[in-house]
């Protein structure tokens, strides 16, 4: 198994960098071409939430982005400081959230109701747990590989 | 915020270029077209605000957002087109968007945004239409 | 200060990730465009050693590259397992240990002498330390950066 | 290492093509040209080195490597290189080298393989210079 880690500042600059280094792993680990956009969406929500997270309770330690192969399957996962206090997997009608959005809300709210990031995750990507626990919440992400990792598995440099 | 009001009333009213995030903005007829290119994410979400904000502020109503150029838009991207919406309905104004690119597509079908936004699949057609369309 | 760190295993695929993130970290940093090319070669000479280093020690810890700013010097520190022997930073004359190479040396080896990457990054980057104790070796080189970093240390998400 | 021979004079003999580094080789007159894309690196720079060697196993000793579509080049792919060019040499053969950018020039011209190399900015100027040159 190979692993690479990010660990960044609770920054919004850095959700970009943590989407590149997705998306570059993602595709030397021979996910499919059209899933890798489902990667790059669904690494950006969680660390833009993950960043949002710190920055709203005033936390300073980094976010962890972990991304793994592992047999056939490529995982990554997003940890943050802070517990989550509801369940971010019960179902969220993004469709009815969206249109909620448009109707209520104050004029100057430009954001999604609260759990919509999570939610079009979960909508886009069928292997996702969010765990809480220990003061951190943990959203693991996994994809199918194409095939084994030649490339990560090299077993000398030369 | 670095505005440029060129003279020339062909080109861009407004020409803000950035690696991250360009916003380009041009008058045609009645409308204002408003061309972004780059990534709309939560690092970049505030600075696309800001331009339909001050737009609104200056009495643009009648808006049309060309995501031609961008290559990826999450939801933080979504709801400040969704709170661009709302200003400019509250001033009786429209909000089109032009997008054919299928990954920038699929976060509007999912969240059914598609039912919200007029989407055009190119700028020709996204002025054919008509604001009130 | 806004820190972006990189762990990863020892496999020279995970370079190029590496230098992925310090081009893309540097360029956000306002790093000069003719110094981004130094930045991606340092990283590069640096990250390939250390991975070098582990796989020819059959280590198996992973490698850290840690990019940091801090008021008007961008840094990178790139720390692998195992001490140096031998002062690197005593200068090799980099000429005269190419000709070396091409004039002496196994006729199947395709290697550059020993502790040429390194001399290579002497080379280019002014700012360069290199510590060894505690059984870790870090390499550190700094770049004077265009202008504080207003894009890395804004204070909310929004 | 997929090895295509073509049938075709004047398409490239072979043809290795790979996200990461391309290898693209073909023959004009005596002289066989190994066009690289991509980055030579601590990860590519293997595959290119079974390529200079299938070639002198090959008997092909008057090389021409193409680094114009190179964008990144570190000691490891110097390395290469100049084992390449001592291979060729020891069957009285040559290895130039195109090359016209910088970026790339930078690292031959501070380990001072400038002198050992001959590096023309273009492939008919590595041509015309003739492999003894
Ligand atoms: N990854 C996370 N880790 C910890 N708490 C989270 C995480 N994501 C969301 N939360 C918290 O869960 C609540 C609802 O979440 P969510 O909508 O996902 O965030 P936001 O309200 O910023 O859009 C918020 O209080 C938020 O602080
Ligand atoms: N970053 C490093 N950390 C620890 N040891 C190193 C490092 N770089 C080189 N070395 C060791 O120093 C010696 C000479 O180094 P060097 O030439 O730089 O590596 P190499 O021989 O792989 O080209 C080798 O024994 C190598 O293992």
């Amino acid at each position: 198994m190979s692993t690479i880690e990010v660990r960044f500042s609770p920054l919004t600059a850095h959700v970009r960098t943590a989407r590149l280094v997705a998306l570059s792993v993602a595709r030397r680990a021979r996910i499919e071409e059209e899933q890798l956009d489902e990667v790059r969406l669904a690494v950006g929500e969680t660390c833009s939430r993950a960043v949002g997270v710190h920055i709203s309770r005033g936390v300073d330690d980094p976010i962890t982005m972990r991304l793994s192969d592992e047999r056939d399957h490529f995982t990554i996962e997003v940890i943050n400081t802070g517990t989550l206090a509801d369940d971010p997997t019960a179902a969220m009608d993004l469709v009815e959230a969206s249109s909620r959005a448009l109707a209520e809300g104050a004029l100057d709210s430009d954001s999604m109701p609260a759990g919509f990031g999570l939610a079009v995750v979960s909508g886009l990507v069928e292997d996702l747990f969010v765990t809480s626990d220990g003061g951190r919440t943990t959203v693991r992400m996994s994809w199918p590989m194409a095939s084994a990792l030649p490339d990560l598995a090299e077993p000398t440099a030369s | 915020m670095v505005v440029h009001w060129k003279l020339h009333r062909d080109g861009p009213m407004e020409e803000d270029v950035d690696p991250d995030l360009s916003v380009s903005i041009r008058s045609e007829g009645d409308r204002t077209v408003v061309a972004v290119s780059g990534e709309i994410d939560v690092y970049t979400a505030p600075k696309l605000r800001e331009h339909l904000i001050d737009l609104v502020a200056n009495g643009q109503y009648q808006l049309i957002v060309d995501l031609e150029a961008v290559d990826f838009l999450d939801s933080t991207g979504l709801g400040v087109l969704v709170g661009g919406l709302k200003r400019v309905r509250s001033h009786d104004g429209s909000l089109h968007l032009v997008c054919s690119q299928d990954r920038i597509l699929k976060i509007f079908r999912i969240t059914g945004l598609t039912k919200v936004f007029p989407i055009h699949s190119n700028i020709d057609e996204a002025l054919a239409a008509g604001a009130d369309s």
